[in-house]
């Protein structure tokens, strides 16, 4: 270990540039109210992640990333949009539903509160990384992702953005695990079933996404975070 | 508390047949349901046919482990140790599963057949063979890889099933919960990373043993419990819950309120016991959390207007007398007594519920379907016209209103003894409480079904069997209560 | 053989009466005949029974055990008792002759009255006999309840406002009476420990409260003995009821009350205390009021039969004293009773044949009028103790008396019985102002005449102990005889100064019209109170439904929180994960 | 030699009566009418059967284990085989009369079905041996009572099906809470234990107390105890029949008899002396009797106004309990069936009357006595029983209270006896007058509210014939206290049990 110290400075570098990727295109998925370009971006960081797997030397998961993330996941989003089904009325553009400030502000401290907690969980498990945070950068990352993507799960009332939300803590939690647990063969496969699930997950929410639009128009997408609720 | 879960080595190993069983309580629902999408049945003879082996099964499971006592497998693959016991409890719960399957099973081809349920009926059966495989894992399992697994494939398959209605507001309501359980159980995850990195191993028997009291233990207890218990509908995380079964179709509101949501707050005592043997105030956080759930729920209950979301809120109430249970199996200085009590009490509270909630459900959906109408007025006179569903109804809330001699009488009886003797009066007041509220909201549906002088319209009949079968669950919940020795002997058995 | 006939002596007035309702059901009502052999029969076999010698019966199926008994007591009490219902029930199918045609004729309401009448006449006679034959205090009350309750129609019968009127204070006043009673009889037989009137006689001998007791068991009876202040029932119910039924009223059932007195006082016994003895004499002066009372308020009545009730006020007011004196000086007790006793069966018939005559004034046979009130004025006289069976009963009373020494109790009770003389007399004196034609059957007057005679002959057949009464010496018989001249002469005197005032009377019931007053205007405020809490109990029923509503409403406002949940369920689970890590890390830094 | 059979046999009767009936379509009118007339006789069968047993010095108990310190246990001892005796008897009558006033109208399978579930519930009530399964019994009587008072399904009848079950299901709660403080503090206690609560005396005074005003108070609940009694008037929306077995036996009673239970055999008469709770049961008591009397006088229907005569009768039970010696146990046990039979008699004529002539209030009545004469006579000797007069059985207890009363030196408590039966006069001997003295319909003078000919009669048979059973009976029972096995008799008998060693 002590040998490939130079390995490790030179890979950290990569670790920090993919960390940087990963944590940018998260946030601009996340953030952005233009819902073909968020979904753009989950497609890049979709394909962040198979690197940084690659990176953290799970191939296996790197494969399964790729294949469920960046090849099977990401086409829902975009079948959800309205891209992929050639008959499917109007194409989702953006978000158009509005936060009160107030919502906002206090998913912003929720977020931080979730960061400091998860970071200082993170922090108990892998106890030398109080000296030498810079030195787990995807951890770093997956915290921030983590923690703002929850944040922005709460946020959202867009089904959509909900949904690319989830992906994306989904995607954060697992570079979490595998940045505290490793890539032994329990974490190796408590993460291909994650992913799996979020396939799953995903498809099924952009089949009812379809069905929501195709049934009651757009304003459906947002009833979760409307306060008046129709009652059926 | 530990070995409550069953989580020490076994004296004996299983025989051959009990791992047949094994494979067929695990398997079977799956394969059946798998079967079932092909041939669609239109009767409940082919369902019930099909459905002995999974009850022989489970008999043969309660038959082994009443002749061996705890039974473990394990088995490695590939660098992943997967686990199973079978101890009282879990014998218990995988029947209580598959029971109560094979009745929303049973119950299904005739609910299909009257209330002309469209194309995605065929996709029901597989889901909820996916659902009762994977609850009946949830209960034997004991690592963290293969509970995660089955509480993730319970969870998608559950909300498959509950929005195959296809209506609006319950393709809203499920793509909330679709949403909120997956992130739930990512938030488990993440809880489940923390003690991976940290001990580095996943199966509870060893956790158990290694496991110390300190930040990650609490972390991860405090990621966990909060995953689990958005899943479980916890208050005050229980608000996905209403809306979802409103809108869904009877067995399967059925299914899940009566095994799904129970399977997370299973896994949560199971997970907390071990993380946290012996804190004190996040028991009672959740007890508390239980108390409002209590009022919360019944309230609810009470001032609805829909006979769905009025059973429905009641599972919030019912979920918080568990929840109030938590300082007393969890936590330290409890007396040897009241925690017995308490336990016992949990159980037998747990499984009444899942019965009579089960059997509510399905008397609702019995006089919804027959009356046509699914507001509390319409079913002004139905005292009359329908009275088996209503008294299946009526035998359900006995139970859950705790008035005996139902098995939540039993149970509240319990836990009420649990309390007073480690002196939680508000624990107490929440439960005589909780009872009156209980009482009030069935009451005031029962008050609008014997009412004799609205006009009255036709009625649809229903199939054969529908009432029976919900009949026999409120029954089993209710003789739950004066046969409760049995079970909760089973539980005691095979301690070391 | 004698309790034979004592089964067919209680089951016999039963078998009538279910007779009679048979026959109301069974006959049509133009042949039916109310008042048949059958029915006048139902008193024979009591009668019989006492004089079929002294008995004791023991019964423990019976309520709370039954011990009956005829003794020397209970044989000539019985006896007269049930002679004067004999001839009562005589004197009513005369009287109801007309009546009865009526009902036959067609008219329902008198069907309707007959039968009610022909029903509970032996259902209180029943009772009668059977509080005389009593000495457990279950049959007594029973015998006492069943013969107040049952005699409720007799007094009604005529069903005009005033026989209403007379029927209400009636019940009224006897409802007070078994509650006093009710409560006596449990104090005394509670402390005592005991079922039986001996018991309490005993008890009450004994008892540290014995005298209230006492006070409360006299006042209950008291209500039937016409006690001074719960006489009111009398003046009004005697002139309303036919005239049989004033005469068993008056003479047999007013007696009921003389008898309880003497089963529960432990009268005679040496070891009287002191507030018994006090007791005794407030009673004593209570009787004595009476009997000056009655006298005074009688004179003054119009109607015949209210004077006469005075007057048996006015008698029951002496007996009351003569009772009084067991407990004053016991020592002349068993002297005095069969003097006393003797008094009642005169006073019984005699009151009864008085009575009866009031019919007889009403209807006159065609006889000439001075036999008539010849007739109607002996058993008057005799009262008064100027002849026959009254003189006896006079000196049987005062010959002990003076014996023992009460000359002062003598005088008074003579000028009582001036008073006696002088009611009599106006009696008699309405009567004639009263009088009507139109004849009387054979039984009315037949019954009528037969009590006369048995009256006067009272001392000849009443089957007291031997020995025990004897003629009064000629010479004390100017001391017997005086009062009723000079009551007679007080009532001329009395006629004379009253003139001016042109017939202006007071009004029958005296006190009545007083506890009536006092009464409702002692339940105008307790209406108004009653008022005032239904008023705050609809307040409080608005006001609880004021504020359900309100509550509905909180809490309806509070559910709607149900959706804010719902759309923050993600934000608080991640509000709660960080509570519970914070709460955790907070308890384990600890 | 221990039948357990006979009591679980007496239990499951009515239980299977309940689920056959329910198993049969409406329409099955005749076969259901057998049963349950069949059934009724042969659990009189049953309990005479027991009485015989227990006369012998048998008590046949039948257990099995809850859950762990927890049993089911019934026990047929000389107080539960009486009010078993009373219920079963009164079942049948109530069944007969039932089977009549139901005639033609609907919902009869419901109605008889919790009928008899309501039965059930009292023979287990009366036979239970411990706590738990006493409060299994209650709490099943509280909830197959519901159905019968909302019978009729008017807005009425749904309001007072409201009221009730706030009463009786809060009262049910407070009785839970009692019950389970009771067994953490003693563990599982049967009613037979000879040595009682004493023990705990010294440690646990306050505790005691606390638990015996806790069982008590949700006893008064149904027991109908001033201020506890609001919805006992108010349920009399309910059919007659109902009301007959509600107030007589069923509900009142089942309070009435807790008391009992809790006072004998859970404390020990002893321990609730020492406790000083006995007096303030019997002021309690004696507030009700005062009370209820006074309400009664005050009501214009025939119904409420038996409904609060029912409240200041019941009381005398309770009243009794009040009373420390075997004399006033004797009342209160005495009163327990009496007041059974007078008062279900006198509901039996407020259903006939209602039944056949359309008569809810008292002015209605003038004259019925010559239309309705059995009824009328039978309603005389229930209201002159309930007034105390002899020879009806209300004045056996009375008597028995009142110098039970005397001897435990409590005077007023005689004040209140009398004052209660001369109240009673005032409610009750205006109704017995206007039936027989005043001139009515029946006479010519207006009409009935709503006459039926409903039978050759003056009504219809299967109404009648129960009435003047009961009706003799209650006057038998008054004439002949004294025989053996009569409700005195066997109350004597209990009451020498709980005072003599």
């Amino acid at each position: 270990m002590i040998a490939s110290f130079d390995a490790i400075a030179a890979l950290d570098v990569i670790e920090v540039v993919l960390a940087l990727c990963l944590t940018g295109s998260a946030l601009v998925c996340l953030f952005d109210r233009h819902l073909v370009r968020a979904c753009c971006f989950f497609l890049a960081f979709a394909v962040s992640m198979t690197l940084a797997w690659w990176q953290l030397g799970a191939p296996w998961l790197a494969t399964a990333e790729l294949l469920l993330g960046v090849m099977l996941t990401g086409p829902c989003f975009f079948y959800a949009l309205g891209h992929l089904s050639p008959g499917a009325s109007s194409p989702l553009k953006h978000d158009t539903f509005n936060e009160p400030w107030s919502r906002v502000a206090m998913r912003v401290v929720l977020a931080l509160a979730w960061f400091v907690m998860v970071g200082a969980a993170i922090r108990y498990v892998i106890a030398d990384m109080v000296y030498s945070p810079s030195e787990h950068p995807l951890l770093l990352a997956g915290v921030v992702i983590a923690a703002s993507a929850l944040g922005a799960f709460a946020l959202h009332r867009h089904l959509l953005r909900r949904l690319l939300a989830f992906n994306i803590l989904g995607s954060g939690v697992f570079m979490l695990l595998a940045g505290v647990a490793g890539t032994s063969a329990a974490a190796q496969a408590l993460i291909s079933v994650g992913l799996l699930v979020a396939w799953l997950g995903s498809m099924l929410g952009a089949l009812l996404i379809r069905q929501l639009l195709h049934l009651e128009g757009v304003e459906a997408l947002g009833r979760d975070g409307a306060l008046k609720e129709r009652t059926t | 508390m530990i070995w409550r879960f069953g989580l020490f080595d076994s004296t004996f190993e299983p025989l051959a047949s009990t791992h047949w069983a094994l494979l067929a309580a695990l398997g079977l629902p799956l394969l059946l349901g798998l079967f079932a999408a092909l041939f669609s049945p239109k009767r409940a003879l082919p369902v019930a046919l099909a459905s002995l082996p999974v009850l022989a099964s489970g008999v043969v499971l309660l038959a082994a482990f009443e002749q061996a006592g705890l039974l473990r497998w394990q088995w490695e693959i590939a660098g992943i140790h997967l686990s199973l016991r079978l101890n009282g409890l879990s014998v218990l719960l995988l029947l209580m599963t598959q029971v109560i399957g094979v009745a929303a099973a049973l119950y299904t081809p005739g609910y299909l057949r009257l209330s002309e349920t469209g194309p995605l009926a065929r996709w029901l059966w597989p889901l909820m063979g996916v659902v009762l495989s994977a609850l009946s894992l949830i209960w034997l399992a004991t690592d963290l890889l293969t509970l995660y697994i089955a509480l993730e494939l319970m969870g998608l398959a559950a909300v498959g099933m509950l929005m195959l209605s296809g209506k609006v507001p319950a393709i809203v309501a499920g793509m909330r919960y679709l949403l909120l359980a997956l992130v739930g159980s990512l938030t488990y995850l993440l809880g489940v990373a923390l003690i991976l990195g940290h001990w580095g191993r996943l199966d509870l028997q060893g956790l158990a043993e290694v496991i110390e009291p300190g930040p990650v233990a609490w972390f991860a207890a405090a990621l966990i419990g909060a995953g689990l218990a958005l899943k479980a509908a916890l208050f005050p995380l229980h608000a996905w819950l209403t809306p979802v079964h409103e809108n869904a179709w009877t067995p399967v509101s059925a299914l899940h309120a009566a095994l799904v949501i129970k399977a997370s707050l299973f896994m949560l005592l199971q997970l907390w016991s071990i993380l946290l043997p012996e804190t004190f105030y996040a028991p009672r956080v959740i007890a508390w959390l239980g108390m409002l759930a209590i009022v919360w729920g019944g309230l609810l209950a009470w001032r609805t207007d829909s006979l769905k979301t009025l059973v429905a809120s009641s599972t919030v109430a019912q979920l918080g007398y568990l929840m109030v249970a938590f300082p007393l199996l969890l936590g330290p200085d409890i007396a040897p007594l009241p925690r017995a009590l308490a336990w016992e009490g949990f159980w037998l509270q747990l499984m009444g519920h899942a019965f009579a909630k089960a059997a509510m459900f399905m008397a609702a959906g019995n006089l919804i379907l027959a009356t046509g109408e699914s507001t509390l007025k319409g079913l002004a006179g139905t005292s009359r016209r329908l009275p088996l569903s209503l008294l299946v109804f009526g035998i359900a809330s006995i139970t859950l209103m705790g008035l005996p001699p139902s098995a939540g009488f039993t149970a509240k009886w319990m836990l009420l003894q649990a309390m007073i003797i480690t002196q939680q009066w508000w624990a107490v007041a929440a439960l005589l409480t909780g009872t009156l509220l209980t009482a009030a909201y069935v009451f005031r549906m029962f008050r609008y079904s014997f009412d004799e002088t609205a006009p009255r319209h036709r009625y649809q009949p229903l199939a054969p069997g529908m009432d029976m079968i919900a009949l026999t669950l409120a029954l089993i919940a209710f003789a739950l209560g004066l046969l409760a020795h049995y079970p909760l002997e089973l539980m005691h058995g095979g301690s070391p | 053989m004698m309790t034979l006939l004592l089964a067919l002596a209680l089951l016999w007035p039963l078998g009538v009466a279910g007779y009679t309702l048979w026959n109301a059901y069974r006959r049509p009502a133009t042949q039916r005949g109310y008042f048949s052999l059958l029915w006048l029969s139902a008193v024979w076999p009591a009668l019989l029974l006492a004089y079929a010698g002294e008995a004791h019966w023991t019964i423990n199926a019976w309520m709370l055990g039954g011990e009956w008994e005829l003794n020397s007591l209970s044989r000539p009490w019985l006896a007269f008792t049930a002679l004067l219902w004999g001839l009562a029930a005589f004197h009513a199918k005369g009287y109801f002759a007309a009546e009865q045609a009526k009902a036959q004729a067609g008219d329902q309401d008198a069907q309707r009255r007959l039968l009610r009448l022909a029903l509970l006449w032996p259902l209180t006679l029943l009772g009668n006999v059977l509080l005389i034959i009593a000495q457990d205090i279950a049959s007594f009350y029973l015998g006492f309840a069943l013969m107040t309750f049952a005699a409720y129609a007799l007094v009604v019968h005529s069903g005009s406002d005033e026989a209403r009127l007379g029927a209400k204070a009636y019940l009224i006043l006897a409802v007070v009476g078994e509650g006093l009673i009710l409560g006596g009889f449990l104090w005394a037989a509670g402390e005592a420990d005991t079922l039986t009137l001996q018991g309490v006689r005993e008890g009450i001998l004994v008892a540290e409260h014995g005298s209230w007791m006492a006070a409360l068991l006299c006042l209950g009876f008291g209500v039937k003995a016409g006690v001074i202040g719960l006489h009111v029932w009398l003046p009004l119910a005697h002139p309303v009821a036919p005239a049989p039924a004033s005469a068993v009223l008056s003479g047999a059932m007013i007696k009921a009350g003389l008898l309880g007195w003497i089963s529960v006082l432990p009268l005679g016994s040496e070891q009287v205390s002191e507030p018994l003895a006090q007791f005794g004499n407030t009673m004593l002066i209570a009787g004595l009021a009476a009997a000056f009372g009655a006298a005074l308020y009688g004179v003054f009545q119009r109607h015949p039969k209210a004077v006469l009730a005075y007057s048996s006020i006015s008698q029951m007011g002496m007996m009351t004293a003569l009772v009084a004196m067991g407990l004053v000086a016991p020592e002349v007790w068993p002297l005095l009773w069969p003097g006393l006793v003797l008094f009642a069966a005169h006073h019984a018939l005699a009151k009864g044949s008085l009575f009866m005559g009031t019919s007889i004034s009403e209807h006159l046979p065609r006889w000439p009028l001075p036999l008539i009130w010849a007739l109607l004025a002996l058993p008057g006289i005799s009262l008064a103790g100027a002849i026959g069976a009254g003189m006896v009963s006079k000196w049987g009373v005062k010959s002990p008396l003076y014996e023992m020494h009460h000359e002062s109790l003598i005088k008074l009770l003579s000028w009582a019985a001036v008073g006696t003389a002088a009611l009599v007399s106006v009696a008699l004196w309405r009567q004639w102002q009263q009088r009507h034609k139109g004849g009387s059957n054979p039984e009315q007057w037949g019954a009528w005449l037969v009590a006369i005679v048995a009256a006067l002959l009272t001392p000849l057949w009443l089957p007291l102990p031997a020995g025990s009464i004897e003629m009064p010496p000629m010479k004390e018989w100017l001391g017997i005889v005086w009062p009723f001249p000079v009551g007679v002469l007080f009532a001329a005197i009395g006629w004379l100064l009253t003139r001016p005032l042109k017939g202006k009377t007071l009004p029958a019931g005296d006190l009545w019209w007083l506890y009536a007053g006092v009464v409702s205007a002692m339940l105008v405020p307790i209406q108004a109170f009653g008022h005032g809490c239904g008023r705050l109990k609809s307040a409080s029923v608005v006001t609880a439904q004021k504020a359900e509503e309100t509550l509905m409403g909180h809490i309806t406002r509070l559910l709607s929180g149900e959706s804010w949940l719902r759309h923050h369920t993600s934000g608080l689970m991640m509000v709660l994960a960080v509570l519970l890590a914070a709460l955790l890390m907070w308890e384990g830094q600890r | 030699m221990n039948a357990a059979w006979l009591p679980l046999t007496a239990l499951a009767t009515s239980l299977l009566v309940v689920v056959i009936i329910f198993a049969l379509p409406e329409e099955a009118r005749r076969l259901r009418t057998t049963i349950n007339l069949v059934a009724a006789v042969v659990k009189i069968i049953l309990v005479m059967l027991m009485v015989r047993r227990v006369a012998a010095g048998h008590e046949d108990i039948f257990s099995f284990q809850v859950i762990g310190g927890v049993d089911f246990v019934l026990r047929s001892d000389a107080l539960g085989v009486m009010f078993a005796g009373l219920s079963s008897l009164l079942w049948l009558c109530t069944t007969v009369y039932a089977i009549g006033y139901l005639e033609g109208s609907a919902n009869r399978k419901r109605f008889f079905g919790f009928f008899s579930l309501c039965v059930a519930s009292t023979i287990g009530i009366a036979l239970a041996d411990n706590l738990f399964t006493f409060l299994i019994f209650y709490e099943m009587l509280t909830l197959s009572t519901y159905p019968l008072v909302v019978h009729n399904g008017t807005q009425k009848a749904l309001d007072a099906g409201r009221v009730y079950l706030r009463y009786t299901l809060s009262a049910g709660v407070v009785l839970l809470l009692g019950a389970v403080l009771l067994y953490t503090l003693t563990g599982d206690q049967s009613f037979s234990s000879e040595e009682g609560l004493g023990d705990y005396l010294n440690d646990h005074r306050g505790l005691l107390t606390l638990i015996f005003a806790l069982l008590v108070g949700g006893l008064a609940v149904k027991a109908a105890m001033v201020p506890l009694h609001g919805w006992l008037p108010r349920a009399m929306v309910a059919p007659a029949p109902v009301s007959a077995l509600l107030h007589a036996v069923a509900v009142v009673k089942a309070g009435a008899f807790g008391i009992l239970r809790v006072v004998y055999d859970l404390f020990g008469i002893e321990l609730s002396v020492e406790l000083g709770v006995i007096t303030v049961l019997a002021v309690a008591a004696s507030i009700t009797i005062i009370y209820g009397s006074l309400r009664a006088i005050a009501q214009e229907e025939l119904k409420p106004r038996l409904a609060f005569s029912t409240v200041s009768q019941v009381s005398y039970v309770i009243l009794g309990i009040g009373i420390f010696g075997p004399f006033g146990t004797v009342g209160a046990l005495a009163h327990l069936l009496h007041q059974g039979l007078m008062k279900v008699t006198l509901f039996f004529c407020a259903g006939n009357y209602a039944e056949e002539l359309g008569i809810h209030r008292i002015d209605e009545m003038d004259g019925a006595g010559k239309r309705m004469p059995l009824t009328s006579i039978a309603f005389t000797i229930g209201a002159l029983g309930m007034i105390g007069l002899p020879p009806v059985a209300g004045f056996i207890t009375k008597w028995y209270l009142g110098v039970g009363a005397i001897q435990a030196g409590m005077y007023w408590i005689v004040a209140v006896l009398v004052a209660s039966s001369t109240l009673n006069a005032i409610y009750f001997l205006p109704i017995v007058h206007r039936l027989w003295f005043r001139l009515g319909p029946s006479h010519g003078k207006g009409s009935w509210p709503k006459e039926q000919r409903l039978g050759r009669l003056e009504t219809h048979g299967w109404l009648l014939w129960p009435m003047v059973f009961t009706a003799l009976v209650s006057l038998g029972a008054g004439l002949f206290a004294g025989l053996p096995f009569s409700p005195l008799d066997w109350a004597a008998r209990v009451a020498n049990g709980e005072y003599l060693p």
